[in-house]
């Protein structure tokens, strides 16, 4: 098994028809992802070239049309907040959204329209979703990854890769692995999906990869010791040596107010009893000796 | 986005809010004519985005015109902090009864805003929150319901002013939401916000930051920019969409995706490395990204070598290989260049950059690279 | 028994201080009513001429220093929204709201942002509500009024009254008489209080005022035959002659692209086996011989 | 509050929204100046707040500015159901492809904002539910939760309108709803709103409606009301806070309370007089009131009675009876005037008003007092 996506997903690509869009539509169904239907509004009932994918104006359309579950999302910044909207009034289940730049107000007005409600957002600002050998959901290089029993999580995008590339050679195989993305607001935190992974008898362990900023990794680490878990976890944390005040690049990776230090995030996860790796060379080891 | 006092107070104007009466000048004899339109005494204030400003010297009182003129001469040009005083605020002393601190901040972890106001005013928020918490009065915005009057009552009634003065609170909080809003901002300090003793009230400083990302949509907010205050090279990577901040070290640090460029920056400051910069070219690795990126690193002073970490994913490493070894045949690069990659053929790209002739050390791992880096950058 | 208000009520007047309030504060208490606090922002600790009651500068203090489950608002009409808001953020379970002049935005978005909640909104523009004998909320003169066993729902002020007062002297006594106001955007329509008044053994039956304009009366009409009903209901309509598109005084009570007329009303309540007075003057018959 | 088609226009063109090209004239030669500007040809259209210009021959096409002089001399001057045209839009001609209706209304059902698009436009709305409903499409707009531009596409794209147009038209509801919601409108209309040959679109027609409750904030929405375009006396009920609505027939009715109003004239209606009006003192009973509103029924043509229907409640009916007959002493009221009043010492106040020596009949019930009314209403 694995989480949020397999070989029963069926994916609509929203901005289908932009260059990103296209590109990934065509890399995603290369590695076996069932792409049902693309949307870019006004461009319904023409073709992308090189890709046997109907499209839409509307979400609505393609949901009826093609019966999907799920969606990505490739369209500018300005517009992405809405195309989240569009796609949850749809009745789509899980909205992955890779775009990055989107402002933190719409993102905002985009949790707090959807709390309570049945769907799960992933990202903004994220690789996406994968569930190696089933469904690749996002921009992430299929070929590093290899199915297996351990879980990724991570707010990083190519530190991801590193990781996961690391494992695979190492002969440890992943369930699925999540870009939660680099924003300070994002639809599913670890929180969101560590329970998922738990709930999850193919995943035995899970990789959390974090960074500087916000509280994430604490409410993890809280979360993992609230009850007793089946699954282990292994975490790295990225900006040991990052000054505070200044943006990493990931528009949530800043340490303000003091708040948010890759210190404090590590001390909290090893009181908590989860193994930090100090490198991320030392991640495949940790995961082979963590106790069961 | 940072912007000024001076522009911040022109925000909370336009938005209703009472501020103290206020001008701007560029020199002494501008700085002497609004004080005489205001009247003296008033306070000569340099405009600029770092703060302590105060300690600093950058805010004087002056009693008559010729003081002003004088006070504007010796905080105009001033450094503070790096910044250089090119604007100066020329504010009519206020009357003041109490000093409070008003202001509302984006907040991550509930995932909305915060309205804050505290009765210690005129101080750091910060230090307030550390010795007396007590004095400080919060309450959540939701970022879709709003911000009710009552809200802001409620907070203005705890402060222990006069009843007039809460009114004038409230107000003031409910029209720094709006603006706040509908700026996109992610902070609104008012700092102090003053009590009269005739129990009106009045902005004496003002603050705001943006988010970058809705810049789209606020050009206003935008055309406020002043590129003078920023780091050059910050500058200059935003205008080629690079991620970049200054370290100060002597290591120029270049990757793709911003948590491996954190990564990269923990490696070699373990190695005993001292990164010069953070600076990402995103997900992929195009040669003119790497070609602009190249460019900046090379402006930092006291640079001694360059450390390069990619990891090739959907791009194949062969082919970030070909593009490093064209930007790097065009370009003049006096420091040496440590080259880790890994991903996709990464042998093939390995081979090709080894087999270019260029002065170029590659490594298969972060950690041989850093401490390959961190040799050479010793002295 | 009553609904709504009784001597178990706990009342806070907001805008104590004006002049509405203070003098509707007075006659409350001199009803029965049991007022424990008023409230008007930058009055608090003083005193209003004439009146025992504390006051404050907000209703959350109001709660807390006098346990208060209730609230009626006499503040101006730009400020009703927020006071409304505000007695529900003090966790105030019932808010009677008089003034007149509200926005339709302003009441749209109370309703929306109290949906779903813990909370009874009566009026706005409306008279109050009155449990007689008990307690008596709002500006209708208590003495018309009388302790016994018909409900009344109106969306009107003096007519009520009339109709009332013609109840009394029939030697009809009334459990609780409920103005609901003459707005097109009401806190509690008919539906939300007849099921009240079903649930009130006390009372037998409800005379049910409507007027042109909106469609509460037809709702009310399908309530009444959804299941089998206790409570009888006898109901008038306003408006018979009026013309359509002309705003008859309430903001609600217009007809608008031919719907709302009082023949539609009348026809659906008849057909609902509700009967209907074509005159004020028929409706203590009409309750007396209406079959139990 | 309802204002003229090219103060909505002006509105639409604020908020960003197409609007045809077009200018206001009061005089013809302004109208052929205006049109020289646009260029030929145009349509001259009355400004007025009453529908059915159109038929009433309200709107014309002129080819010449000649034409266009001749149009505006026949047009303003016009009585249009009553309103006298004052002022003429003058508007260039636009091709048309297709037109549409797009609009957006409060709904007052379900307690928030509809939002109406139809593929037939340039007639009535209401026809076009009646006989064809498949051509409406409705979105309901969430009062807190607001409008996104795709609940706007996807009406948009339900209209049969080629693609380009469609997002033309998801973008002007989009505005639309953003004017409407700021302006604290209860009705919006565009009708036509039109596709061009080349896909592009246009507002060829503006309408717009407010809430009178919020003109308190709306002050430049405020400004635009014409009460030219108003009955008189209802402009005259206004300023006194009264609420008045002309009816037509011959017995004045004043009461207190809008319920006890509606219901005497149907009592009325029913003995078979015919209610001049309707109007509400409110719900006490000043004798200030009563004044102003005898002396708007006065002012009611061919008024033969007037019929006063009080409740008294709080204040006492010999108090209202004092007032009454203070204010009847003082005026010259050629009709005959019936009383009915219950209530509070309803005995007293009779008594009062049976003994004041003035020309009026007292009646206990309002039956009996419509009766009577009626009776001398009798030619």
């Amino acid at each position: 098994m694995s989480i949020l996506v397999d070989s029963r997903t069926r994916l609509i690509v929203q901005g289908i028809t932009g260059r990103d869009g296209s590109f990934h539509a065509r890399q995603m169904i290369d590695y076996g992802t069932n792409v049902v239907a693309g949307v870019t509004p006004g461009k319904g009932g023409t073709r992308v070239d090189g890709l046997d994918v109907p499209v839409f104006d509307t979400v609505r359309e393609a949901v009826e049309a093609a019966q999907a579950n799920a969606s990505v999302i490739y369209v500018p910044a300005s517009a992405s907040a809405d195309a989240i909207l569009e796609s949850a009034d749809a009745g789509v289940q899980l909205v992955i959204c890779i775009t990055e730049g989107i402002p933190v107000n719409d993102m905002l007005r985009v949790h707090h329209l959807l709390a309570g409600g049945n769907i799960t957002i992933v990202g903004p600002n994220c690789p996406g979703v994968i569930s190696p050998g089933k469904c690749k959901v996002g921009i992430m290089p299929g070929f590093i990854h290899k199915p297996g029993r351990v879980g990724v999580v991570s707010r990083s995008g190519t530190l991801t890769y590193e990781i996961v590339y690391a494992l695979t050679q190492a002969g440890i195989g992943q369930s699925t692995c999540v870009g939660v993305g680099g924003d300070p607001v994002i639809g599913s935190k670890f929180t969101d999906l560590l329970p998922k992974f738990e709930a999850d008898p193919d995943t035995d362990a899970v990789v959390l990869v974090g960074e500087i900023g916000g509280a994430d990794e604490e409410e993890a680490a809280a979360w993992y010791t609230r009850s007793p878990r089946r699954i282990r976890i292994v975490a790295f944390i990225a900006g040991v040596s990052a000054p505070p005040g200044k943006r990493m690049g990931h528009a949530g990776a800043i340490i303000s107010g003091g708040k948010g230090t890759a210190k404090d995030k590590i001390e909290t996860l090893m009181n908590h009893g989860i193994p930090v790796a100090s490198d991320t060379s030392q991640i495949p080891d940790l995961v082979k000796k963590v106790p069961g | 986005m940072k912007i000024h006092e001076y522009q911040a107070r022109s925000l909370f104007e336009s938005a209703g809010i009472p501020v103290a009466r206020a001008g701007i000048a560029q020199t002494p004899s501008e700085a002497r004519a609004v004080a005489e339109k205001l009247g003296v005494p008033v306070a000569v204030k340099a405009q600029v985005h770092v703060g302590g400003r105060g300690k600093a010297g950058g805010v004087k009182l002056a009693n008559t015109p010729s003081e002003v003129e004088t006070a504007a001469r010796e905080i105009l040009g001033m450094k503070i902090k790096g910044s250089t005083v090119r604007t100066v605020l020329v504010m009519e002393k206020v009357d003041i009864a109490q000093e409070l601190y008003l202001g509302m901040v984006f907040d991550r972890d509930h995932r909305g805003y915060t309205v804050i106001a505290s009765s210690a005013g005129g101080i750091d928020i910060e230090e307030v929150s550390a010795k007396t918490p007590e004095k400080i009065h919060r309450v959540f915005v939701h970022p879709v319901q709003g911000f009710s009057p009552h809200q802001a009552r409620e907070v203005a009634f705890r402060l222990g002013v006069p009843k007039k003065a809460s009114l004038e609170i409230a107000r003031t909080l409910v029209l720094l939401h709006r603006v706040f809003v509908q700026t996109d901002a992610t902070l609104a300090e008012i700092n102090p916000y003053v009590v009269r003793p005739d129990e009106t009230t009045v902005a004496i400083d003002a603050k705001m930051n943006f988010d970058d990302n809705a810049l789209f949509r606020q050009k206003s907010v935008e055309s406020m920019r002043d590129t003078g205050e920023e780091e050059p090279l910050e500058v200059e990577a935003k205008n080629a969409d690079l991620a970049y901040v200054h370290l100060g070290g002597d290591i120029g640090i270049i990757g793709n995706g911003a948590g491996l460029v954190m990564t990269t920056l923990d490696v070699v400051t373990a190695a005993g490395g001292k990164p010069a910069n953070f600076l990402d070219i995103g997900g992929s690795s195009s040669p003119e990204k790497v070609r602009r990126a190249m460019e900046i690193v090379l402006k930092e002073p006291g640079l001694r070598v360059i450390f390069i970490n990619v990891f090739g994913g959907i791009t194949r490493c062969d082919d970030v290989a070909n593009g490093l070894v064209q930007v790097f045949k065009k370009m003049n690069v006096p420091s040496p260049i440590v080259i880790r990659m890994t991903g996709t053929n990464v042998d093939q790209g390995m081979k090709i950059l080894n087999d270019s002739g260029l002065n170029l050390k590659t490594f298969p791992t972060m950690q041989a690279a850093a401490k390959e880096a961190a040799r050479l950058a010793k002295p």
